[in-house]
C-alpha cells in the first residue's frame, strides 16, 4: 500500500508534475465543498429535526440573492477548471520540437515498437530519461489505447489512421504501459513495460541490439521489394513524383489545394493511391497496396522517405519555416530524426 | 381543429414542388463545385417546409405542434453540426493526429 | 388549496378491481402497468447484480481465478447492457413515473394507455433477446459496442444484444412521447405548469430526451447489425468506414441517456425533500428550469467521452467547456435541496434517508464529474477506474439511492400498507456504507492507473480491489433486504391510509391504494403555489 | 365545438377536442422522434460524404435520374391525392374519402414498383454490397459506402412506406365501415402525418443521392 501511494505521487514525466498539482488543488477543493454539503445536511437533519408530529416547518420559497450566488460562484470555478484543464491538455498532447520518433503498430494483443535505429520491440519500450519522445501509432486491427500512468498520458491507437503520443521521462525506471481501449478477449494480457534509461545506458543498449540496421534502411528494402523504385526512381520521367525531400513539405494537389506530406499523407498513398493526386499527375498509374503492405513495412517506408532527405541541387534541407501546415511544429523534429536516419543510411 | 385547405392550395402546393423537383434536377446539371450539394438540400428544406407547413398544416396547428417539430429540427442541427466541427476542424490547433 | 371531494368510500381499488392474470397482462390502467414493470426491472436489477458480484469475485485476485478472461469480458458486458437499458433507464419512469404522473396532474390514466401497455410488452420482447445473446453465450464487445471490435473481430452474439437493446429502444420512446403528450394536455383544470410538482418537470425533461436521443441509438445499433450482417464497411477502416463516426453516434445517444437515468432520480428526490420537511421546495422555479437546461445541455456535451479517441483539439476545447454549462444547473438542484432542510420541520423517516444518501452520493459524484470534465486530466483518467466509480456513483448512488427512496415514499400509496419502518433506516444504512466502500477505493485505484474492463490486473492494485469487493458483498445485502421486507409489507404491513406522510401533491388527496380512475371526481386546483403546506394546516392540528 | 362536445372520446379524456389535441401532439412527437433517427443516417452520410467526396460523386453517376425523378413526382402526388383525402373526409364525404385513400395508395406502391425495379437493376450491375458487389478503380470502397447508405436509408423509407400503406389501409377500412364523420375524422389527419412526413424524408434522399452524379 505504501508503495501505492508512493507510485501515486510519482511525477515520472515532465507533465506530471501538473497534473498531480491539478489533481490535489480539485481534491481539496472538492473535499471542502463536499464537507460543507454534508455537515449542512447532518446540522438540519438533526437542529431541524421533526419535534412534534403536527410541526411545519418554514414556507420560505426563494431567497434570490443566495440562489444567484449559488449559481454565479460554480459558474466562475468551472470556467477556471476548464481553462486550467485546457492549459494541461496542450501542455500534454503538444509534442516539442526535437524528439525521438518511433512508431508503434498495436494489434491484438500486443504492442509492437520500432526505433529508429532499427530495434524493434515487443510489449516493451526502452527510451532515454530526458529525452522527448514521440510516438507515431497505429492499429492492424481493432481501437487500442497506449496509456503509461506514470506519464499522466494516454491516447486511443486507431486502425486507418496515425494518432501520437510524447512524452519525456524524467527519471530511469520500469513504469507500466496499459491497453486503455477495450479490444477483444486478451484485453488485460495487452500490457507492457516502459524501461526508463540512463541516456548512455541506453546508448549501450541502442548499439547491443542493432542487428538489422536502421528503419529507414528496412524502408529501402521493401521500397525495393514492393517495386516502388521501378518508377519512383529519382530520374523524374514525370510519371510518378519524385520522392526526394517530400516529408513534411507542402503538396499541391490537381485540386488546386495544399496538403503537407506528413506520415498520415504517405500512409494513405499506399492506402488509397489516387486520393489526393500532386498537381502534375496522372490518377491510375500507382496501385493500391492495401492488403499488401503491412503497417509494419509503410512504417519502414516512411522512414526511408523521411530518410531520403532534399534533393540534388537544393542546398537546404526541409527547414519548419517550409511547412505552413497545420502541423507547424513538426518539421524540425522530423528533420532531426531523417537526418539521423541518412547518416545512418550513408555509412551502410 | 383545424380548418380544412382549399383544394385549390393543395394543388397550388403540389405544382410548386414539382417545380422546384424540376429546378433542383435542371441546377444539379450544372457543375458549381461545393454549392451543388449546398444548393440541392437548400431547395429539399424548402420543399420539406412547403409539405410541412402546408400539407402537415404546422402552419396553422397549435402553437405546442410548431414547438414540437421546431425541436425535432434544431436537435437534428445540433447533432449534425457537432459532429462535423470535429471532422472539419481536425489540424486547427496544431496537435498532431488531433 | 387543493379541493377534492372523496364523496363516498371506495369498495374496490386498482388492485382488487379485477382478479387473474390475464387482467394483469392486459391491463391498460397506467398503475398497474407500473406494477408489471416493477416486477421486470426487479428481476433485471439482481440478473444484472449477479454479473457485478461474479466480476468483483474475480477481482479479488490479479490474476484471472474464478472465470476465464473472456467470459470475464462478457460479464461486464452482460452487467452494463441489463443495467443501462433493461433497469437504470426503464427504471424511475417505468415504475415510478407510470403510477405517479398522471396522479400528480390529476389525470384518470395516461394520453395513450394501449401504447403504455405496448411499451411494456416491446420492453420485455427486448428483454427476451437479449436474454436469449445471454443464454447462446453472451457478448464480449462491452456495453459501448465500439467499432470495429463489434463489427469485425467479436465472435459472439453482437447482432441478438443490439437488436434486443434497438427494441427496447422503442419502448422508451413510447413511454417519454406518452408522458410528454399526458403532461402537455391531461393536466387538472387550474393546475398550471409553475403548480406542478417538480417530479412532473424532471420526468418531462427526462422525457424529451427519452424522445430525442434513442432514435439515433436505434439507428446507429441497426447500422452495426448490417455491417456484421452483409460485411460492409459501414464503421470499418478497412473498408473506408470510420470507428470514431460511430463513437460520435453512440455517445449522442448515451450520454444524454446518462440524464435520462438520473433526472427521474432528481424528480424523487425533489418530491422526498419538500415532503419530508414539511417545507415547499426551495428555488422551485429555478429547479424546474434546471431540469429542462440540463436536458438540453446534456445534448451538447457528448464529445468529452472522445477526449483521447481522436477527436479535434478544437471539437474537445468545446466540448469539455459545454461539460463545465451543464454542471451549473446540477449545482443549482443540489444547493436548493439542501436549502429546502434548512429550518424545516426534518424527519428521519427512511425515504428522507435515502434523500440525504443521494445528495451525498450525488455531489460526490458530480464533482468528480469536474474532474474529468478537465481535458487535460481526463487524458490520464480516461477509461480507468476513476470514470466506473463516477458514473457508478451517479447511477447507482444516484439512481438506484432515489428510486430506493421513491419506492418507500410512494410504498404505502402503492399498496395501501407501511413498511417496516426500523429495518428500512437500517438497510438504507447497510445501503449507503456498502456504497461508499464499492465505489470510493475505485477512484484511488483509478487515479493509480487501473484500466477498466481488465479481467487480470498488477498485483499492487490488489489490496484496494479487494475493499471494493468487500463492499460489494455488503452493498450486495443492502438491496436484498429492502426486497424481503417490502413483499412481507405487502401482505401484513399496517394500513397507511390515504396521506400517512401528510405530504401535499395530489396523489396524497386519493385513497391508497388509489381507485382504478384514480380520482372519484376530477379534481380542481386553485392553489397559486405547489407544496401549499398552508393548507395543511388545518389537516395537521386533527393529529 | 358545443356539438361536438356530445361525441363519444376514450374514457381518460373529458372532451373530443382534448383527445383529439393530445393524439395529435404525440403523433408529432413521433415524427420529431423520426427526424433524429433519419437524422443518424443523413449525418453519417455527411460525414463520408466530406471524407470521400469524389467516390460519391462517382457513385452517385450510377444512379438512375429518371426514374429517381419520376418517383419524386409521384410522392409528391400521392401527397397531394392524401389531402384531398383530408378534405373529403373534412366535408363529410365518405366515397369521396375512400376514392382518394385507394389513389393515394395505388400512387404509393407505383412508387414503391419502381423503386424495387431500381434496386434489382443495381443488383444487376453488381452494385448490391454484401450481395453482390464488385467496383474497381480507385475509389472502391468509397463507392461501397456509397451503396451501404443508398439501401439502408432508402431501405428504411421504403419500410416507412410500406407501414404507411398499412395505416392507409386501416384507414379505408374504417372508412367503409363507417366510422369516419365531418366531426371525427383526426385518425385520417395523423395518417395524413405520417405519409407527408415519409414524403419529406424522400425529398432529401431524392437530393443527396440522385442529384450529385448529374454533372460532370
Amino acid at each position: 500500500m505504501t508503495a501505492n501511494v508512493l507510485l501515486f505521487w510519482e511525477a515520472a514525466s515532465s507533465v506530471a508534475g501538473e497534473v498531480n498539482a491539478f489533481f490535489v488543488c480539485m481534491l481539496i477543493l472538492c473535499t471542502v465543498v463536499a464537507v460543507g454539503i454534508a455537515s449542512f445536511l447532518i446540522y438540519c437533519a438533526i437542529r431541524y429535526h421533526r419535534k412534534a408530529e403536527n410541526e411545519l416547518g418554514s414556507q420560505t420559497r426563494y431567497n434570490i440573492p443566495a440562489e444567484t450566488l449559488w449559481t454565479v460562484v460554480p459558474f466562475v470555478l468551472f470556467i477556471g477548471m476548464f481553462i486550467w484543464g485546457a492549459k494541461m491538455y496542450f501542455d500534454i498532447v503538444r509534442p516539442p520540437d526535437n524528439t525521438i520518433n518511433m512508431y508503434v503498430v498495436a494489434k491484438q494483443w500486443m504492442w509492437k515498437v520500432q526505433h529508429p535505429e532499427g530495434q524493434r520491440e515487443i510489449n516493451e519500450l526502452h527510451i532515454p530519461a530526458g529525452r522527448a519522445v514521440k510516438l507515431t501509432m497505429t492499429s492492424e486491427d481493432v481501437i487500442h489505447s497506449f496509456f503509461v500512468p506514470a506519464f499522466r498520458t494516454k491516447q486511443d491507437v486507431l486502425p486507418g489512421r496515425y494518432t501520437t503520443i510524447w512524452f519525456a521521462a524524467q527519471k530511469p525506471g520500469k513504469y507500466h504501459l496499459f491497453c486503455a481501449q477495450y479490444c477483444g478477449t486478451s484485453h488485460s494480457g495487452m500490457i507492457g513495460w516502459i524501461y526508463v534509461m540512463n541516456p548512455r545506458e541506453y546508448q549501450a543498449w541502442l548499439t547491443e541490439g542493432a542487428a538489422e540496421g536502421s528503419l529507414a534502411s528496412t524502408g529501402e528494402k521493401y521500397f525495393h521489394q514492393f517495386g516502388c523504385a521501378n518508377c519512383h526512381n529519382f530520374t523524374n520521367q514525370g510519371r510518378c513524383p519524385d520522392l526526394r525531400n517530400l516529408y513534411m513539405r507542402p503538396v499541391q494537389l490537381t485540386t488546386g489545394q495544399t496538403v503537407l506530406a506528413d506520415d498520415s499523407y504517405i500512409r494513405e498513398k499506399l492506402r488509397d493511391p489516387d486520393a489526393q493526386i500532386p498537381w502534375g499527375f496522372a490518377s491510375n498509374v500507382m496501385p493500391n497496396f492495401t492488403g499488401i503492405v503491412s503497417e509494419d513495412q509503410i512504417v519502414a517506408l516512411i522512414s526511408y522517405i523521411k530518410a531520403l532527405g532534399p534533393a540534388p541541387g537544393t542546398l537546404e534541407p526541409a527547414s519548419p519555416g517550409a511547412a505552413p501546415g497545420p502541423y507547424g511544429a513538426q518539421p524540425a523534429a522530423g528533420a532531426t530524426g531523417a537526418t539521423k536516419a541518412k547518416s545512418q543510411l550513408e555509412t551502410r | 381543429m383545424i380548418e380544412p385547405l382549399s383544394r385549390k392550395s393543395y394543388t397550388f402546393a403540389w405544382l410548386g414542388l414539382l417545380g422546384l423537383v424540376l429546378l433542383n434536377t435542371l441546377i444539379a446539371f450544372l457543375n458549381l463545385g461545393p454549392w451543388n450539394m449546398i444548393i440541392a438540400v437548400g431547395i429539399a428544406t424548402v420543399m420539406a417546409s412547403i409539405v410541412a407547413g402546408f400539407l402537415m398544416h404546422a402552419l396553422y396547428d397549435s402553437k405546442v405542434v410548431r414547438i414540437v417539430l421546431a425541436g425535432g429540427v434544431i436537435w437534428f442541427l445540433i447533432f449534425v453540426s457537432l459532429t462535423l466541427t470535429d471532422y472539419m476542424t481536425r489540424g486547427w490547433l496544431g496537435v498532431p493526429g488531433k | 388549496m387543493i379541493e377534492t371531494a372523496v364523496v363516498q368510500t371506495v369498495k374496490k381499488n386498482y388492485l382488487t378491481e379485477k382478479q387473474g392474470i390475464l387482467s394483469w397482462l392486459f391491463s391498460t390502467d397506467h398503475k398497474r402497468i407500473a406494477i408489471l414493470y416493477t416486477f421486470s426491472i426487479t428481476v433485471f436489477f439482481f440478473l444484472g447484480g449477479f454479473f457485478a458480484l461474479m466480476m468483483r469475485l474475480e477481482l479479488l485476485s490479479p490474476t484471472s481465478w474464478l472465470v476465464s478472461v473472456g467470459t470475464y469480458n462478457k460479464l461486464f458486458t452482460m452487467h452494463g447492457i441489463i443495467m443501462v437499458w433493461f433497469f437504470l433507464i426503464p427504471s424511475i419512469p417505468g415504475t415510478l413515473g407510470n403510477f405517479l404522473i398522471p396522479m400528480m396532474i390529476g389525470a384518470k390514466d395516461l394520453a395513450f394507455p394501449k401504447l403504455n401497455l405496448l411499451s411494456w410488452y416491446i420492453y420485455m420482447l427486448g428483454g427476451l433477446v437479449t436474454v436469449y445473446a445471454l443464454f447462446r453465450g453472451g457478448v464480449d464487445t462491452g456495453w459501448t459496442f465500439y467499432t470495429p471490435f463489434s463489427t469485425s473481430y467479436s465472435t459472439t452474439y453482437v447482432i441478438s444484444a443490439a437488436v434486443g437493446i434497438l427494441i427496447a429502444g422503442f419502448s422508451s420512446i413510447i413511454t417519454g412521447l406518452n408522458f410528454i403528450a399526458t403532461i402537455h394536455r391531461m393536466r387538472a383544470p387550474g393546475l398550471t405548469w409553475f403548480r406542478l410538482p417538480i417530479f412532473i418537470w424532471s420526468m418531462y425533461a427526462s422525457s424529451m430526451i427519452l424522445v430525442l436521443a434513442t432514435p439515433v441509438l436505434a439507428i446507429t445499433l441497426l447500422m452495426v447489425a448490417v455491417e456484421r450482417i452483409f460485411q460492409v464497411g459501414i464503421f470499418d477502416p478497412a473498408l473506408g468506414g470510420d470507428p470514431v463516426l460511430f463513437q460520435h453516434m453512440f455517445w449522442f445517444y448515451s450520454h444524454p441517456a446518462v440524464y435520462i437515468m438520473v433526472l427521474p432520480g432528481m424528480a424523487v428526490i425533489s418530491e422526498i425533500f419538500p415532503a419530508f420537511s414539511r417545507k415547499p421546495l426551495f428555488g422551485y422555479k429555478a429547479v424546474a428550469f434546471s431540469s429542462i437546461a440540463i436536458a438540453v445541455i446534456g445534448f451538447l456535451v457528448w464529445g468529452h467521452h472522445m477526449f483521447v479517441a481522436g477527436e479535434s483539439a478544437y471539437s474537445a476545447l468545446a466540448f469539455s467547456f459545454l461539460s463545465y454549462c451543464v454542471a451549473v444547473p446540477s449545482a443549482i438542484k443540489v444547493f436548493n435541496w439542501t436549502a429546502t432542510m434548512y429550518k424545516g420541520s426534518v424527519s428521519w423517516d427512511t425515504p428522507m434517508l435515502y434523500a440525504i444518501g443521494f445528495v451525498g452520493l450525488f455531489t460526490i459524484g458530480g464533482m468528480t464529474g469536474l474532474f474529468l470534465a478537465a481535458l487535460g486530466f481526463d487524458v490520464h483518467v480516461h477509461d480507468t477506474y476513476f470514470v466506473i466509480a463516477h458514473f457508478h456513483y451517479i447511477m447507482v448512488g444516484g439512481t438506484v439511492m432515489a428510486f430506493l427512496g421513491g419506492v418507500h415514499y410512494w410504498w404505502p400509496k402503492v399498496s395501501g400498507k407501511m413498511y417496516p419502518e426500523g429495518i428500512a433506516r437500517l438497510s438504507a444504512l447497510v445501503v449507503f456504507l456498502g456504497f461508499n466502500l464499492t465505489f470510493f477505493p475505485q477512484f484511488v485505484l483509478g487515479y493509480l492507473g487501473m484500466p477498466r474492463r481488465y479481467a487480470a490486473y498488477p498485483p499492487e492494485f490488489q489490496m484496494l480491489h479487494v475493499l471494493s469487493t468487500a463492499g460489494a458483498s455488503i452493498l450486495g445485502v443492502g438491496y436484498v433486504l429492502p426486497l424481503c421486507y417490502l413483499i412481507w409489507a405487502w401482505h401484513y404491513g399496517r394500513d397507511a391510509g390515504p396521506n400517512p406522510w401528510r405530504a401535499t401533491g395530489l396523489e396524497w388527496k386519493t385513497e391508497s391504494p388509489p381507485p382504478t380512475h384514480n380520482f372519484e371526481v376530477t379534481p380542481i386546483v386553485t392553489a397559486e403555489q405547489p407544496y401549499d403546506y398552508e393548507a395543511m394546516k388545518e389537516e395537521l392540528q386533527l393529529v | 365545438m358545443s356539438e361536438t362536445a356530445t361525441l363519444a372520446c376514450r374514457e381518460q379524456f373529458a372532451t373530443p377536442e382534448q383527445q383529439r389535441e393530445t393524439s395529435s401532439i404525440g403523433m408529432w412527437i413521433f415524427l420529431a422522434s423520426e427526424i433524429m433517427m433519419f437524422g443518424g443516417l443523413f449525418v453519417a452520410y455527411s460525414v463520408y460524404r466530406l471524407s470521400h467526396p469524389q467516390a460519391f460523386q462517382e457513385a452517385s453517376a450510377h444512379m438512375d435520374i429518371l426514374l429517381g425523378s419520376i418517383n419524386s413526382a409521384i410522392l409528391l402526388t400521392s401527397s397531394l391525392s392524401l389531402a384531398f383525402a383530408e378534405h373529403s373526409a373534412q366535408a363529410g364525404s365518405r366515397n369521396l374519402l375512400a376514392i382518394f385513400l385507394i389513389a393515394t395508395m395505388l400512387i404509393g406502391l407505383a412508387f414503391l414498383g419502381i423503386k424495387f425495379t431500381e434496386y434489382y437493376e443495381h443488383y444487376q450491375q453488381h452494385e448490391a454490397p454484401g450481395i453482390w458487389f464488385d467496383a474497381t478503380g480507385p475509389h472502391a470502397s468509397g463507392i461501397q459506402m456509397f451503396f451501404v447508405f443508398y439501401f439502408v436509408m432508402t431501405g428504411l423509407h421504403a419500410i416507412h412506406m410500406i407501414v404507411g400503406l398499412g395505416i392507409l389501409f386501416a384507414l379505408l377500412l374504417r372508412t367503409m365501415l363507417g366510422t369516419f364523420t365531418a366531426e371525427y375524422h383526426s385518425p385520417i389527419l395523423f395518417g395524413g402525418l405520417y405519409w407527408h412526413f415519409v414524403d419529406i424524408i424522400w425529398i432529401f434522399l431524392y437530393a443527396i443521392f440522385y442529384l450529385p452524379g448529374l454533372h460532370k
